[in-house]
């Protein structure tokens, strides 16, 4: 198809989908007339089973925690394939092409850098640990957390690893956080009788240390997103960011 | 139906169509993230914060940052 | 009913240790992981097939049991031909372990981590009985298969197949999704059996007629259906051949699994009075799809391609069987997954070999090459015939319980269609043998030049890697066995019996236990399914003595580009969802 | 106006794959694949809303108040991280095919075809 055809056919395949799209959606609830039962039963029944504020939190790691185990593969995977992908590139590229040297960070950045690590770190820390009594959870948590470990290395501050190492640490730290996710699945199927099932003690609503499973699974989706979004970030980045070993 | 979630809407569908028209990707990449933050918006406006903050981070930062490091990587090949 | 959820979680667990550990990238430690995970979940998969004997097990997830008939949790569901087919990609996994040992080289603990996700994603798509969480199984299969597919990034065609492979396919995926969203805004329920149940006491409008139009179209892209298929052979010809033979064997007939299972335990109920409507639009999209792949295979020089487009055909073959509604139409269906799968991942086998040895796969480099190994050509051309449906082999097999299917129901035009199309694509087969490995038909202009046998082969070119061979020839085997196993139909009638019969499927999951499964019973196949079948392999005969060639409107449509692939899906799911509208809302 | 919701839901699914089909950039077409994903989002969390519902969180409210579906707010969350990571891994592609066509022009990677 030219360019022109193309466009015109799906201009008329778009609209007539579209149009069927509309067609159906008529045939919804009128907006703001949510029907349940799913959602109700579930708001009726997981806050006192489970002493978790935060609905969502308790449905994403409790009551449809295994979506989540595979939600994790998800990204487990795409930042193993962009990873590949991009990594590809060096080592096609060889010894022919000159590697421009890497700036010293500047005193300012290392400064504005190192001062605003811990911050976030504890940003990450909060969104992440409260995930089961409000907003929030393992997975914002992580991506604030891979702003962290992004800008710990842009500033220079933690040691001066080789960018392999480095990329190294990053993966490791992903998947460090996938096996925690799995080790869950794991335990609690042996402990318990049935995969993700929430058997810990659960405490009070409301507090730190309640709802059982459910901040475990935030910290290991944490972590697992921390690592990963830093990969990928930090492959696209490469030596604008890093050195590389040569 | 709220006054809010009407405006939030109506601006969700702007911006979407704006960002699909934005041709040139560095522009668009700008364009997306502020689509991200109006959808972040609208979701607030629909009683789902939790939704909402997932959106900010990727909507309005992961997915601009990511589109504007993959130009970097095109024009450096170049 | 712990199996179930060990069968998806055991890839996942080799994956997270073969991306982190630093000490498993020596490749023969990821190999031996990854072939070792691969077998242990084909026999997860296996002994849980043995304990749905009776009946279909339900697994609830965090152990939440469903309350008053309404499903909190997320459940598995096992019946024998969610966790046969389970076992069956688990087993071609192991099998394209053992294709790659010889072939990637680079970014190996990557490779094999990402293979174990995609294994997880299968298995986890087969055994889910939830439909949000079969989408994101689908999603971790597919964003796993974009990766693996970009794999081979020293090849050029690699990235633009890989790319094109993962938008065509996260469009699918976006119609799947919305459909399900639909149905949410229905129902309020996600279990697909509870779905089912809401559905059938409400009846069918525009909104249900939408909604399974969207997942059908969202799964058609997985399955490489015309007009969705327009991806699959740069996609075939970008990955390396060790993937290519999971997505040939695998990954497309779970696209169609999933049509079949969704269509008979969620919409059955609301849309069965209507079955006529459907038969007609699926049996339409299965009869082009066979007949497009068919003449598209022959066409191809490259092997890879033909391998794909003679997927395409296949896919058609089976969307018939599905077509069809039935419990024999179904049967069919599982008998020919099996048979052709295993043909076709010893023909993908044998390819890699060849790919390996000369580093080239078009016909013309390969030009008289296999002269040197004679038995592959064996392989290959027993291959090319069982696809062509030799009788008795496997293909044979289910395609005749097809065609006596649909001959059953007065359908007469099916068989012949289907024996064209296993014609062209058993000819195809059949043409690059007497290319490839005798040196016949289409003569190289430079014969010469091209003649030369470049360094590398020098050496130990009559060797061929022997761990590869001894599975195409195992592989070769079972596929032609297959079609002689004692009581199979039968075996197949009582699956799909189970698979049809959504009250025992709705009563298994919410009821807490079902009736017993009665025993299904298969007719015997008919004269005419014989003869059709030895006159597909007269007709593959003959075609592999023709040059081939499709029309130019055909070769234009597979473009291969990114936008016209895209307006493509948009054409038929179009086309698709305004048919169900009009028909069935 | 009571289907508002779910029409801007069906634009953005159709804007976005317009823009697929027109896109003349790579990356352009990736974003604009994004923008069809967010329909997703939208029309889950437009089907699950709830009149007057409070947000599904019970540390500021009364348990038993009425709430806004949870259950769709938890599947949007999946697939928000689902669309992300798809976008990055087209992205990754999208710098690939550069570097192996020198072209951003989604029409110009079929060296296969001629």
């Amino acid at each position: 198809m030219t360019p022109r055809t193309r466009a015109i056919a799906g201009s008329i395949a778009l609209a007539v989908l579209g149009g069927v799209m509309v067609v159906a959606v008529f045939g919804l609830e009128p907006f703001g007339h949510y029907p349940g039962p799913y959602g109700d039963l579930v708001a009726r029944i997981v806050p006192d089973q489970r002493q978790a504020t935060a609905l969502v939190s308790a449905i994403t790691f409790d009551v449809r925690g295994f979506d989540t185990l595979g939600e994790e593969f998800i990204l487990f995977a795409a930042v193993c394939g962009a990873a590949a992908l991009l990594r590809a590139r060096r080592r096609e590229r060889g010894d022919d092409a000159p590697r421009p040297s890497r700036p010293e960070p500047s005193f300012a950045a290392r400064t504005v850098g190192g001062a605003l690590v811990a911050p976030v770190l504890v940003l990450f820390a909060y969104v992440t640990l409260h995930g089961h009594i409000s907003p929030g959870g393992g997975f914002q948590g992580g991506v604030v957390g891979a702003g962290a470990l992004l800008l710990a290395y842009a500033a220079g501050q933690t040691v001066r690893l080789k960018r392999g190492g480095t990329m190294a640490a990053l993966e490791v730290t992903e998947a460090v956080g996938g096996a925690a996710f799995l080790a869950l699945a794991i335990g609690t199927l042996v402990a318990a009788g049935a995969m993700l099932q929430n058997d810990l003690p659960l405490g009070t609503a409301g507090m730190l240390l309640s709802a059982g499973t459910i901040p475990i699974g935030n910290i290991a989706v944490g972590v697992e997103v921390a690592g990963g979004v830093a990969l990928v970030l930090a492959e696209f980045l490469e030596h604008a960011l890093l050195e590389d070993p040569e | 139906m709220t006054a809010l979630q009407v405006v939030c809407l109506l601006a969700v569908a702007v911006l979407g169509t704006a960002v699909v028209l934005t041709r040139d990707p560095l522009r668009q990449a700008a364009v997306t993230g502020i689509f991200g933050l109006g959808l972040a918006a609208l979701f607030v406006a629909l009683q789902a914060p939790d939704v909402a903050l997932s959106m900010m981070v990727v909507g309005g930062i992961v997915v601009p940052v990511l589109v504007l490091l993959a130009m970097a990587k095109i024009r450096e090949n170049d | 009913m712990t199996l179930a959820s060990l069968a998806i979680v055991l890839p996942l667990c080799a994956a997270v240790l073969l991306g982190g550990s630093t000490s498993l990238r020596r490749r023969r430690a990821a190999d031996a992981v990854a072939f070792t995970t691969a077998l242990a979940t084909c026999g997860l998969c296996l002994a849980l097939v043995t304990q749905t004997g009776e009946r279909p097990v339900v697994a609830w997830l965090g152990g939440w049991q469903p309350k008053d008939g309404i499903a909190l949790g997320i459940d598995l569901y096992a019946d024998p031909l969610a966790a046969g087919l389970a076992a069956f990609a688990a087993a071609l996994a192991a099998v394209a372990i053992i294709v790659a040992w010889h072939q990637i080289d680079t970014a190996g603990h990557l490779f094999h981590a990402l293979v174990m996700t995609f294994l997880s994603g299968m298995v986890g798509f087969c055994l889910a009985g939830d439909l949000f969480t079969a989408f994101v199984f689908f999603e971790l299969m597919g964003v796993s298969a974009y990766a693996l597919s970009g794999f081979r990034v020293e090849a050029r065609a690699s990235v633009e197949g890989a790319l094109l492979f993962a938008v065509t396919n996260t469009v699918g995926a976006m119609l799947f999704l919305i459909g399900i969203s639909l149905l949410y805004g229905r129902t309020g329920a996600l279990n697909m059996a509870q779905l089912g149940d809401a559905l059938a006491h409400r009846g069918p409008d525009a909104l249900v007629a939408v909604a399974f139009a969207l997942i059908v179209c969202g799964l058609f892209v997985k399955a490489a259906i015309v007009p969705f298929h327009l991806w699959m052979a740069e996609a075939y010809a970008a990955a390396p051949t060790a993937i290519s033979l999971l997505f040939a064997g695998a990954m497309s007939e779970l696209g169609l699994y999933g049509v079949a299972r969704i269509y008979w335990t969620v919409f059955d109920g609301a849309l069965g009075p209507q079955a006529d409507a459907i038969r007609a639009v699926l049996l339409t999209l299965g009869l082009t799809t066979a007949l497009i792949g068919g003449v598209m295979c022959l066409a191809q020089v490259h092997l890879k391609r033909m391998l794909a487009f003679a997927t395409v055909g296949h896919m058609g073959v089976l969307l018939c069987g599905i077509a069809l509604l039935d419990e024999a139409g179904a049967a069919g269906v599982a008998v020919f997954v099996v048979g052709d799968g295993l043909v076709k991942a010893a023909l993908f086998v044998v390819v890699g070999m060849i790919e390996h040895r000369h580093g080239a796969l078009e016909e013309l480099p390969l030009f008289g090459r296999g002269r040197r190994h004679p038995w592959l050509g064996v392989l290959a051309a027993m291959a090319g015939l069982a696809l062509a449906a030799l009788p008795p082999f496997g293909p044979f097999l289910g395609r005749a319980l097809i065609e006596d299917a649909a001959t059953h129901r007065g359908l007469w035009f099916v068989s012949p269609l289907l024996v064209v199309a296993s014609g062209l694509i058993g000819g195809a087969v059949l043409r690059m043998v007497r290319t490839v490995f005798l040196g016949r038909g289409m003569q190289p202009r430079e014969g010469p030049e091209t003649a030369e046998e470049p360094e590398k082969e020098a050496e130990g070119a009559n060797r061929l890697p022997k761990i590869p061979a001894a599975a195409a020839v195992l592989l070769l085997a079972g596929g032609l066995a297959w079609g002689l196993v004692p009581g199979l139909s039968d075996a197949a009638a009582s699956a799909a019996a189970r698979l049809i019969d959504r009250p025992a499927v709705v009563d298994a999951v919410l009821g807490g236990g079902a009736a017993a499964a009665p025993p299904g019973h298969a007719e015997p196949l008919t004269t005419a399914a014989w003869l059709w079948g030895l006159a597909s392999a007269a007709l593959a005969i003959g075609l592999a003595c023709t040059r081939g060639g499709a029309p130019a409107p055909l070769r234009a449509l597979h473009s291969g580009r990114v936008g016209d692939s895209v307006a493509w899906i948009a054409i038929g799911a179009a086309l698709v969802a305004s048919a169900f509208a009009l028909t069935l809302g | 106006m009571s289907v508002l919701a779910y029409l801007v839901a069906v634009w953005l699914f159709v804007i976005g794959i317009y823009g697929v089909i027109t896109s003349r950039h790579l990356v352009h077409l990736v974003t604009c694949l994004s923008v069809a994903q967010s329909s997703t989002y939208v029309l889950l969390l437009g089907i699950g809303y709830r009149d007057g519902g409070q947000a599904p969180f019970y540390s500021d409210i009364e348990t038993g108040t009425p709430v806004v579906d949870p259950v769709v707010q938890s599947l949007a969350l999946t697939d928000i991280v689902v669309g992300a990571t798809v976008t990055a891994l087209l992205l990754a592609l999208a710098v690939g095919a550069h570097r192996r066509f020198g072209s951003v022009d989604p029409d110009e990677l079929t060296s296969m075809h001629g």
